[in-house]
This record gives C-alpha cells, structure tokens and sequence, in this order.
C-alpha cells in the first residue's frame, strides 16, 4: 500500500454513537463525518466531554459505533487495528511500571515480533527521538510526567504505523517543553508523511500542527466546523505572531465559544 | 508480689525507651525497624517469666519461657524432626501444589467468563468448609501420613490464592489494556506481558496468606491421626502427658518457621514487585 | 451442700455411667454434695484441669497418672472403681497375626494423650521397637474412631471392650474375621478410670470428708449402674449434650462397662498397682516412670467410705 | 439469570462429579460387606482388594455400583445421603432437640458472634492504635503476623483450662478463641484503610488544622469502610471456625463442632458431612449478611 | 488585624529546603526571597519541578523549610497555618468520594466549629459562585472533571481566610472554562480583596490574572526573576491582545526559557 498523496485513509461517514449506562444513554457522537487524506494533520478541539476521544478511539477500533461507517486505509477499523494500522498515544502516559522505559518501547515490538537487534536498534533510535537517551534504563516512576510522556509518544513511534492517533499528548507539560515538542512533532510529520488525528485543549496548539482543524461541541457530541489551515508546511515558531495564524486562531475561538454558548 | 510488681514495671520501662526508639531520630533505619519488635518481644517474654514464677503458675498450666527455652535446646533433634515431617512433607507440599493448582486455575477462570461466575461463589462457600470437618475426611482419604496433611493444606490455600489472583488478573485499568488493543495483540502476549506482571501485588497476597494457613493447616491435620512424629502429632501427646514445655517448644518452631516462611515470600515480593507503589516507599 | 467438680476423660458416655447415675438417681444430694460432672474430649487433659484448679476430682488411667506425678504433679488415686481393664488391640484374622510375636512389620494404631503407655510398656516387654521397620511395629496415631482398621489402613487398632470393639461389630463385621488382644490377658493390663485428686487437698479434713462422701455416693452409683443396665445408659443419654449417642450403643456399652467394674468395690487393689508399676518401670529404654512412686494412692478415702 | 446460570451449572458439574466419585471411593468396602453378605467378589480377598485400584474394581464388580451409594459409613457419602441427613436434622427435628443442627447451629453461632465482636472491636482498637502510634506500630505488628502462625487448636484447649482455672466457661472461652481468630483479619485490613487516605487528603486536613480526633472521624474513618467490610467478611468466617475449634476440645459438648467431633468419633461420616454443609452455610450467610450491612452503611454515610 | 493596603503579609527571605531521600538529596528552593503584600495576585510560573508546590507547600506550613525565614501575617507558617489563616487550592480537586459536593465544602467549616445554619448558608453562597448551586447534592464522581475543580475552588472560599493559595486549579479544564473562571477569580479578588498565590503553567494565564508573576527555575529550584504587572485591576478578557499584555507575556516566555536553557 503505497502512500500516494491525497488518497483518503480514514473516511466517516454519519458516524453516531450512544453510550449505553446505567441511567440515561450517553449521545458521545452524532452524525459525524470525516475525511483524512494521506498525510493529513488534523488536530481535534472541543470543550470537555464533545467526544473528541470517543472519535479517535472508534478510529483505533477500540469503540464500536453505533451507527454510521468508518473506514481505515480501506478496511473497518477493527481490521485496521488488527492489521497494526496506527501508533496510539493515550491522554495519559500509561507506562508498564514494571518494564523500563526501554522495555516500555520495546513492548509492541516484542508483539509484533521483531527481532532482538532490530529491538534494540529502534528502541534506541525512538529515544533519541525524544531525547531521553540516558534514561532507557530507568522505570517510569522515576522520570518527571514530561518525561514519561515523552517515552509513550516513542512507543508509538518505535514500529512503522502509518497513522498516528494522539490524544491530548501534550496536555500535562509546561509551555516551553510543549513548543520544543511541538517542533519536533512537526519535524518527524514532515520528514515521515505520517497521517496525524490529534486531539488538544490548546487553540494556538491546534493552529501551529495542523493542516486541518476539527472543532467539535457537546451534547450530543458532533462536528461544528472543520477549518482548513492555509499556513505552509515549514513552520518556524514564531509563525504564531503571523496574521494569518491569529485568524485562523480567532475562528477556532468563535467555534468553540459558539460549542459553549449551547450549554 | 515482688515479681509481679516487678514485671509491670519492666513492662512500663520498655514501653517508654520503644516509644523513645520509634519516634527519634533513627526511626526510619533497618536497626532500629529490627530492634522495637525485638524489644517487644522480649519484654513480654520476661514478663511472663516473672508472672509465672511471681504468681507461682503450675508448670502444667503454662510454664516458664526459659523452661521452654531448655527444653527447646535440649530436644533440637525431635523439634527437628517433627519439623521436617509437617513443615517440608505436609505443609510445604501442599502449599506447592495448593497454589499451583488455584494459579493455573485462575487463568481459566479469567479467560473464561462463564466459569469466573459460576466458580467464584461456590468457591467462596466451599472455601467457608471448617478444617475441623474436613481433616477427619482427609486423613480418612489420604492415609495417616504426610499426604494427607498435603491435602488439607491444599484445600486450605486453594481459594484464598484463587480469589486473590483472579482479582489481580483483572487489575490491568482499561488504558492498559486498551494498549495491548492498539497492538492487535492476541490473548498470550496480553496475558504475559500485561495482565500475569500486573497482577504479581495480588498473587503475593495470595500466596503470603496462604504461609500461615499452610503450616497451621499441616499441624492441625495431625492432630486427626497421624504416625508418630510431626509437630501437631507431638503437640497433642505432649499435652496428653502433661509436657507442657514441649508444647511450647513446638509452638515456637511454628512460630519461627511460620514467620521465616512469611518473611522469604515477602522477600521474593520484594523483588518481583519492585516496581508497586506500596514497595517503592 | 458441698461443691465438688468432677472431671472425666471423655465425652459422655456409659464410660462414666456411675457418676451421671450418682447424680441422677440423688446419690449425691444424699450425702450434701453438690457434683458437677463436666465433660472431658480429645485434647482435653484432666490432670491439666485439675492442677488449674478448674475441677476437684478427675478420672485417669494409672500410667497417666503416675507419669503426671513424676513430672511434679502430685496425683493421689483414692478410688478404683474399675477393677479389669477393657483395652484391647483388634485385629484382622487374615493378616495372619496370631500372637505378638507377629506384630513386628505390622502397622499398630495406638491412641495417644496419655493412653499410650500402657502399649508402649506391653511393647518393650515383648522387646518389639515402635519405630516402625522390618523387626519393629510401625505405629499411627489413631484418630477417633475405627476406620483405619475397616479401611485396613492399619493391620490393628486399639479397642475398648466397650466401645470401639462394638462399632467394629455395628460396621458388619464379624467377630472370627478378627484376632483381639485384651491387655487384661496379656498381663499388661492397668487400672483404668481411677479417682484421683491432688495431693495438697488431702491434708485438708473437710476436703477428705467431701471425698470420702463423693466416692460412697459414687460407688452407690456404680453398682445402681451395673444392676440397672439400660436405666444407666438412659440417664447417660440424657446428660448428653450432643445428640450423637445412640440409646442401642449406649446400653451395649453399659453392659460391657459392667463387667469392668464388676470386681471393684471402689478400694484400689494393692497387688494391681504394684504389677503396673513394676511394668511401667521395666520400659526398656524408654520407661514411663523412672523410679518408683511414692504416696500415689491411698485407701484412706475408700477406707472410710466403705465402713 | 446472568448470575444463576453459570452457578447452577457449576453446582451441577460439581453434584455430577461427586456422584461419580462415590462408587470409587466406596468400592473396596461396598465389596467387603457384599461378600460377607454371601455375593461373589472378585479379587476375593480383601488384602487383594486393598492393594487393587479402585477403578479395576469398579469395572469388575460392577453389579456393586448401587450399593456404594447406600453405606452406612462411607469414605464419600452420596449427595443425596447427605441431603437426607440435613433435611432428617433440621426440618423434621424441634429446634430444641439436641439431635436438631439448627440446635447446634445456633449454639455455634451464639460463640460465633460473640467473638466476632470481640474480635473486630479489638482489632479497630488495635488498628487505631498501630495508626496513630509509631511504637505500636512498629511493636506489635510483626508479632501480629507471628501470633497467626500459632496453631489454634494446640492452644485452644489451654485457654479453655486458663479460663476454666479462673472459672471463667461456657461461651466465653469460645469466644475468646473465636476471636483469636477473627481479629487478624480486621488489624490488617483496618490498618490499611486507616491509611487509605493519601498525602493531599490528609494535608486538606492540616490546612484547616483539624484535630487528630477529628482527621480521625472525618476521613480516617469512613475512608477506611471499604477495607474493613472486606476484612469482616474473612473476619466472620474465621470466626466460625474459631468457634468451631472450641468446641472441640470441650469433646461431645453441643454445637456444630461438637457434632463434628462425635460424628467421626462414632464414624458417621455423613453426619460430619451435613455439619460441615451446614456450617459452610452458616459462614455464607454470615458473610452475606455483612455484604447487606456494608450496603446500608456506605449509604448512611453517604447522608453525612 | 485590619488590612491595610502594601502591608506585608507573606515574607520569605533566603529560604532554603532539601529533601531527604533515599539515594540523594534534592534541592527543592534555594534562597529564596520574596515578599508578598496584603491584596497581591502573584503568579508562580516554571517548568515542572521547579518547586512551585514546594514553596507554596512552605508558606501554608505545610513544608518545614530548612533554612531562611518565612513569616505569614507576621507569624511563622505553622502558626498561621493553625490560626487557619489561608484557603488552599490543591493541584488536583481531590474531594472525599464519600461526602456529596456540599458535604466537602461542608468539611471546612465543620472542623472549624460553624453552627449548622451559618454552614448551610456558606455553603449555597460558594455553591452560587461556582456555579455549581444544582448540584449540592451530587457525589464527586458524579460531575466532570472541570466541575469537581470548581467544588475544591469553592471548598477553600467557604470559610474566611484572608490568603487564597492555588496550585495549578485550572490545569485540567479546556480554554474556554478556563477563561470563565479566570474571569470569575478576578472579579472575586477585587470584591474580596484577598491576597492571592498562585501556580500556573500556563504564561497567559498568569499574566492576565497576577500583579506579580514570579518566575521559578530548576535544579535547584530558585526565583530567576519577579515582574510586576502594570495592567489596571479592571481586566476584560480581550486584554489579552494588548500590547502591554504581549510584552509582559513575552517577557515571562524569555524568562522561562532560560530557566530551561539550563538543563
Ligand atoms: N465508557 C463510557 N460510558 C459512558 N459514557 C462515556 C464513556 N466514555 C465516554 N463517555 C461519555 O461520552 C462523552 C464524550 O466523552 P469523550 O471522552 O470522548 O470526551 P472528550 O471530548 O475526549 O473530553 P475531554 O476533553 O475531557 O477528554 C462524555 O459525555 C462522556 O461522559
Ligand atoms: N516529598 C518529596 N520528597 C522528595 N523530593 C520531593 C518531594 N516533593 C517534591 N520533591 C522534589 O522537589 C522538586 C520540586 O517539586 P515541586 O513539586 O515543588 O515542583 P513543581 O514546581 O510544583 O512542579 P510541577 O509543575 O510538576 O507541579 C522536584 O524535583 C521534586 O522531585
Ligand atoms: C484421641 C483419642 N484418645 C482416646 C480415644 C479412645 N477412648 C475413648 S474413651 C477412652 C478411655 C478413657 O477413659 C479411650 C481410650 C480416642 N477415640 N481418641
Ligand atoms: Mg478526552
Ligand atoms: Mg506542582
């Protein structure tokens, strides 16, 4: 399956679902509907609950919906999953405790079966990556959250997915970390071609990554704008004073305070 | 009177100095963690020394902790013996077995849903069976000799052990395995890498409770019949004939195998579960 | 009235038939005594109780009770109210044991708590080691009842006349399927269910006269008993607090503690404690007691009950 | 029906197990009494037979298969011979009978209670003690694990004599021994649950400069419900048990462990059996009636 | 103890703490000097583990500094701290699962002996503030991640401490509550003239809402630089697209960095 551009590689199509609890049933999404190109970066943002997460899971095949089709790089995302269609990054870290945070990376390729030196050669190359090479050795708890967050982002780059999924990755670090990572982020996108759903709290976030934003607005959870970013793909930081990007942040903030006027 | 008064003294004065001990400087360190219960310990043994001989008990009511301490020197072999007959034959080999046969259990009962709702309740229940009741059984099934201790003994552990690492088989929180997911992972890696790691806190539950039931399980079964040595076996003759020191004697060796059999389970937990938050400290 | 609290070995049963009898039949409110009969079970040891101070009279064998007064606690035996024992060991006819000598290599269910010595000392007299082996007999502690020996874990138990022997008959079998061994033919034999009570109390008059009361009273009981048979086993029945006895087994063993206690009449036989003791002593390497016993019974009491 | 299908199924596989085991089990005495009764055996000599497998003698006597359900002294009693017994010693005998389990159960259970009491109230005390008391702590706990290692039942019948000696009898010493063993489990679990509440938790205390009676009752304490229900649940049971042991050395003396102890005395292998069903109820319904009392109290508390 | 304007009331000089751990000792604060007037908003900003918590740890007595002087209204912080001188705002809400959301607000005043009525009516007064008046009666769990916040926020408010420490409050809410509260806090610090202490991570946050934005760095943990706002006390929202605003944002950001700079 060689990645030609422009080829759409998660398609959803009227996508609903309903969370069924012990009261009332929980509308997470409705009639959304989605196309991701091959190379996409598409940042996800909405108010707490909007369903944003529950939207990147259905994609991983980790929900089903209720209603609606999803398709990923052809297949259903269950296929998908199974085929190892994507790197995952939690909202939390989510780190083994047990394991080093070597062992943490080499965990999905221990389950996909790599071999040891191939092991040990990508483990090796993901925590440069994220420079923490010093601390391959050590366990989690013994790495500060942005560290720890850092080591889960390279276990989801230490195999060859060409989708990543990353849910609010960024969320529990202080700015400048988050600027330097953001760099970085753009850096491998664009150097790899990955296709990218991410989902943030943080508007100028939203507008620095992506090449299409997704504003989304609770109860029931659905999509309010979708925003095409016309910034180019080499951004330097400081792209954030631009005009353009003020506007585009303006219109995000308009989306997302009309989301909030609902309640 | 004179001892007596003696012994409530000596029992004040080391409460002091531990409370000293316990809440100074040196608190935290392996000493001083060592050296209170240790201090305790021998407080209450000299205080009972001193109320039995100040409120002259009869030896065959209860007799002196150094009377017990002669005894217990002078009778190594036999202690020893009866040792290897109920700790190493009966207790240790069912508490193998016992705990062998819930943990394989357990990873059928936690693949299957249907068997985690049926057996876990009549497991409970038959977990609820009183010793008392089911050793005359067992020796009855199993002969007088060792194995039938090994029985009770596994009957004893088997649930406790069960309960304990279905529970933490089931300890993973959802991200975890959601992980495991996002790795089309099938059932033994997710078994092996995720759920068997994160349920060791729980199976070392299991298998420290299962410690003291195994060794109290072994003695008592050899008071329904037995051949003629092993601790629960000298025990009852030994109250029989009135050798009272005797009895304590063996209960001491129960006490200390017990606890050294507590304590190198702890250890090993110590090491496997280096990385749970209740050992990191 | 007086209080006096009696202490037995066992369960209740028609073992102790003569007491609940005693009490029951107002034997003892005839001499002002207040009796409290309580209970005994397996790990229940009377000397124990005794020396405690939780009872002021108990029921021992005489081995039990010699052994407990070599290791400081002086019992007295101050009635025998049973004159033959009714220890046997049962065995099975087609293991081929027709006699001691065959034991060596068997397996032997022995009860222990105090009911051993008399096996181990016939044991040593024979010159057979207990230690299991070729030339020795291995021995097992017995449990409560007589399965080892339906289920043919041993090759013989031990039996009272009255009570185990009958439920090996009760399990359907028949008795030339079996060999006995009743220690009184052996020449083994001990006194069994003697009266006993700690030295100190003695030398206190009041409490001797309440003992001498007690033993009258009590032996008034036991001869009610031995002539009242199923009466006895009734009134046993119902000092019963387990529900567990049976009124047929009850009575058989009242008939067969009967003649146990037929010979006696309560005054311990000098030439019968002195052949026990001598056997005790002749232990081989192992004896129950070491040196001849001093001032371990008196006829004091019997004395003067039976004027 | 979620909960009762696989229940009942169990059960019935475990009912089906046991019926199948009863004939092996049974088969060597079954044999005995058959040939004694006249009918051809076949090894026909009972030291064969003992040293025969009892599947080999199954297959061969085969015709003996519906006596081994019948004996009156089994190895394994049949289920329905067990059922027998309990329904013949419940339902159909006055509660007061000695010869009623419910008679004995409740005599049990009377201890049972008693020392459960006992037992978790001092546990708590214990408990509250080791918590607040770094001596205690570091004192007692150690020889708490250790007291555990001690076999109850070689020390019952002395605190019985102990009891005894200073006339102290009836319930009180099995109570005793009944919470010897229940308090165990109520230390370790309070112990745990007293310190449930983590660092921020408490420091929210500090910053109003609550007292330690009050970080007592406002969080120690119901932070610690949870752990001490679960641990009253194993408390309870090894309640039962306790009072059960004491009942032993007492010998043929009333109640469950009473019947236990005569019934392999005489060798009536299905009365041991129907006390210990009985018991194993017992204990379930006990641990059931602590599940409801956690119920209420969790929703008591939540009214706070 | 009438407050009186630009009187002291927090006054840290050359404080110090270590802690003792197990491998070895960690230089939490190093000298540091700062002093705090009556009706002051001062931010802490700095990257993780700089020991923003540590020093606010300190100043409710909560710490024991191990070195330097720290008096709070004149008295040491212990002493303060037992006079129950401060409200304070944990980083995560951490509300008893047991008690319902007046019940944890309840909690305070309690302990501090308020008769029933005086609670019942602190109580629904905080409960309006937060916005939170309908659901009294709901059980933590029960409410969002954002609203349980809300309900610590309102628990340090109910009873009447002149100090208000917050660490982190708003970390776990999305852009658009965040602004909300701001504004909320804001208008209550101008009613109630409370002096304000204050850790965020985020740098608009602190500047919009502080008279004083400290600015914390690492290893060991030490104040690299203390700015005074100039921004008038009446503050709308789109305050934040000043000049002055972007200057002192700027500022704050120039200041973070060389903290990081360092590692
Ligand atoms: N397993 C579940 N059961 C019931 N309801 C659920 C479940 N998971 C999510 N929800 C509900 O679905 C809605 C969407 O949740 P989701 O986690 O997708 O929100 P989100 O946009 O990711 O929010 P946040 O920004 O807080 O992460 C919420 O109302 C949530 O309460
Ligand atoms: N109890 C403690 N024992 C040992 N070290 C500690 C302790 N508490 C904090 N530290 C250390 O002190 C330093 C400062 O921690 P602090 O929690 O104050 O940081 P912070 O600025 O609040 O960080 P964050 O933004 O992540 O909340 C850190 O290096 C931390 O590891
Ligand atoms: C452990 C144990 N000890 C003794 C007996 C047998 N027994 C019952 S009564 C009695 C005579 C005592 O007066 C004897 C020896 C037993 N069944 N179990
Ligand atoms: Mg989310
Ligand atoms: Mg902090």
């Amino acid at each position: 399956m060689a990645p030609n551009a422009n080829s759409i590689v998660i398609s959803a199509n009227a996508l609903d679902l309903t969370f069924q609890t012990a009261d009332a049933p929980v509308h997470a999404l409705k009639d959304v509907s989605l196309d991701i190109s091959q190379g996409d970066f598409v940042s996800f943002i909405g108010p707490s609950g909007c369903g944003k997460t529950t939207f990147l899971r259905c994609i991983a095949g980790l929900e089903t919906p209720t209603g609606g089709t999803l398709t990923v790089n052809g297949m259903t995302a269950d296929e998908a999953r199974r085929a190892r269609a994507y790197g995952y990054v939690f909202q939390a870290a989510g780190l083994y405790p047990w394991r080093t945070i070597a062992g943490n990376i080499k965990l999905p390729l221990e389950i996909m079966g790599y071999s040891r030196a191939e092991q040990n050669d990508r483990v090796a190359r993901v925590l440069d990556l994220v420079e923490l090479s010093d601390f391959g050795a050590k366990f989690p708890w013994q790495l500060s959250g942005g560290m720890q967050q850092r080591a889960s982002i390279a276990r989801a780059l230490a195999f060859d997915a060409d989708i990543l999924l990353m849910d609010e990755p960024f969320g529990a670090l202080d700015e400048i970390v988050r600027d330097h990572l953001n760099e970085q982020l753009l850096a491998l996108w664009a150097r790899t071609n990955k296709t990218i759903a991410f989902v943030t709290h943080s508007i100028p976030e939203a507008v620095y990554l992506s090449t299409k934003i997704v504003v989304m607005s609770p109860r029931p959870g659905r999509i309010t704008d979708v925003i095409e970013s016309p910034l180019p793909k080499e951004r330097p930081l400081d792209i954030r004073d631009s005009p353009e990007f003020i506007e585009i942040a303006h219109r995000v903030r308009e989306g997302l305070r009309a989301g909030h006027e609902d309640d | 009177m004179m001892l007596v008064a003696l012994a409530l003294l000596i029992w004040i004065a080391m409460w002091v100095l531990n409370v000293r001990l316990a809440t100074g400087e040196n608190a935290n360190t392996r000493t001083i963690g060592l050296l209170v219960p240790a201090i305790f310990g021998l407080t209450i043994l000299v205080v009972w020394e001193l109320l039995v001989r100040g409120l002259a008990v009869p030896l065959v009511i209860l007799p002196a902790p150094s009377h017990v301490l002669s005894t217990f020197l002078s009778e190594l072999p036999t202690l020893w013996l009866d040792l290897q007959q109920t700790f190493l034959k009966g207790a240790l080999s069912g508490y193998i077995i016992g705990c062998g046969a819930a943990f394989l259990t357990a990873i059928l009962v936690d693949r299957y849903d249907f068997l985690k709702r049926g057996l876990l309740p009549v497991g409970n229940f038959v977990a609820a069976l009183p010793i008392v009741g089911t050793a005359p059984i067992l020796v009855m099934w199993f002969g007088f000799d060792w194995q039938s201790k090994a029985a009770v003994v596994v009957v004893m552990v088997f649930f406790p052990m069960l309960v304990n690492t279905v529970a933490g088989l089931q300890e993973t929180t959802a991200m975890q395995r959601d992980l495991m997911r996002t790795y089309g992972a099938g059932y033994w890696p997710s078994l092996t890498k995720l759920r068997l790691p994160a349920a060791m806190p729980f199976i070392f539950n299991g298998l420290k409770i299962s410690t003291t039931l195994a060794l109290i399980g072994a003695i008592v079964a050899e008071f329904f019949g037995s051949p003629t040595m092993g601790m629960g076996f000298r025990i009852s003759t030994s109250v029989g004939q009135l050798a009272l020191d005797m009895v304590w004697a063996e209960i001491v060796v129960a006490a200390l195998a017990g606890s050294a059999f507590y304590g190198v389970v702890a250890l090993v937990e110590k090491s496997v579960t280096f990385w749970h938050p209740s050992q990191r400290k | 009235a007086d209080e006096v609290k009696l202490q037995l070995k066992w369960v209740t049963q028609a073992q102790f038939a003569g007491y609940y009898v005693a009490k029951d039949k107002g034997f003892y409110d005839e001499e002002n005594l207040d009796v409290e009969v309580m209970a005994g079970g397996p790990d229940i040891a009377p000397a124990q109780v005794l020396a405690g101070g939780g009872a002021d009279v108990m029921l021992d064998w005489l081995p039990s009770a010699l052994s407990a007064r070599e290791k400081g606690l002086p019992l007295v035996n101050i009635a025998q109210p049973f004159k033959t024992s009714g220890l046997m060991l049962t065995c099975w006819k087609d293991t081929g044991i027709t006699g001691p000598q065959d034991f060596k290599g068997r397996t032997i269910g022995v009860w222990f708590f105090g009911n051993e010595y008399p096996f181990l000392s016939w044991m040593s007299q024979e010159g057979i080691s207990t230690d299991g082996g070729e030339d020795g007999v291995t021995v097992l502690k017995q449990g409560f009842n007589v399965d080892p020996l339906l289920q043919r874990q041993a090759d013989c138990i031990s039996t009272m006349t009255y009570n185990e022997f009958g439920q090996v008959l009760d399990a359907g079998v028949s008795e030339d399927e079996l060999v006995t061994f009743k220690y009184e033919d052996q020449g083994v034999a001990t006194q069994e269910d003697g009266i006993y009570v700690l030295e100190d109390n003695l030398k206190d008059p009041a409490f001797k006269d309440k003992m001498v009361r007690f033993v009258r009273a009590s032996m008034k009981g036991w001869k009610y008993a031995e002539e009242n048979p199923d009466e006895a086993a009734d009134i046993v029945l119902e000092n019963d607090e387990s529900g567990a006895q049976t009124e047929a087994h009850q009575r058989r063993m009242m008939r067969e503690i009967a003649k146990l206690t037929a010979g006696s009449n309560g005054a311990l036989d000098e030439a019968d404690y002195e052949r026990t003791v001598a056997t005790l002593l002749a232990g081989g390497s192992d004896p129950v007691i070491t040196k001849t016993p001093e001032g371990a019974w008196t006829a004091e009491i019997t004395d003067e009950a039976l004027k | 029906m979620h909960k009762v299908v696989p229940v009942l199924t169990v059960v019935a596989a475990m009912f089906a197990l046991w019926y199948a085991a009863v004939p092996f089990m049974n088969v060597k005495e079954t044999l005995t009494g058959l040939e004694r009764a006249g009918a051809v055996v076949t090894p026909d000599n009972p030291i064969e037979r003992r040293d025969a497998s009892s599947f080999g003698l199954v297959f061969r006597n085969s015709f003996a298969i519906p006596a081994t359900y019948a004996q009156d002294r089994p190895r394994l009693p049949a289920p329905h011979q067990v059922a027998q017994d309990l329904w013949e010693t419940t339902a159909l005998k006055k509660v007061s009978s000695k010869r009623s389990l419910v008679y004995h159960g409740w005599i049990t259970l009377s201890a049972t209670l008693l020392g459960f009491a006992i037992g978790t109230a001092a546990g708590i005390l214990l408990a509250v003690g080791i918590v607040h008391n770094r001596a205690m702590d570091m004192s007692v706990m150690p020889w708490a694990i250790a007291s555990q290692t001690i076999p109850i039942l070689a020390i019952a019948p002395m605190i019985i004599v102990v009891l005894n000696s200073i006339g102290v009898q009836g319930l009180i010493p099995k109570a005793i021994i009944s919470a010897y063993l229940s308090f165990f489990p109520v230390v370790v679990g309070m112990v745990k649950g007293l310190r449930a509440p983590d660092a921020m938790q408490l420091d929210l205390l500090k910053t109003y400069n609550a007292s330690q009676n009050q970080g007592f009752w406002k969080l120690r304490l119901p932070a610690s419900m949870p752990y001490l229900f679960a641990s009253l649940k194993i408390g309870v049971a090894a309640a039962l048990v306790g009072a059960i042991v004491a009942e032993l050395p007492a010998g043929g003396a009333r109640g469950l462990g009473g019947r236990m102890l005569t019934g392999s005395y005489y060798g009536q292998m299905v009365q041991i059996w129907s006390a210990l069903v009985f018991a194993a109820v017992l204990a379930a319904a006990l641990v059931l009636l602590i599940g409801f009392a956690q119920k209420l109290t969790l929703k008591r508390m939540d009214l706070s």
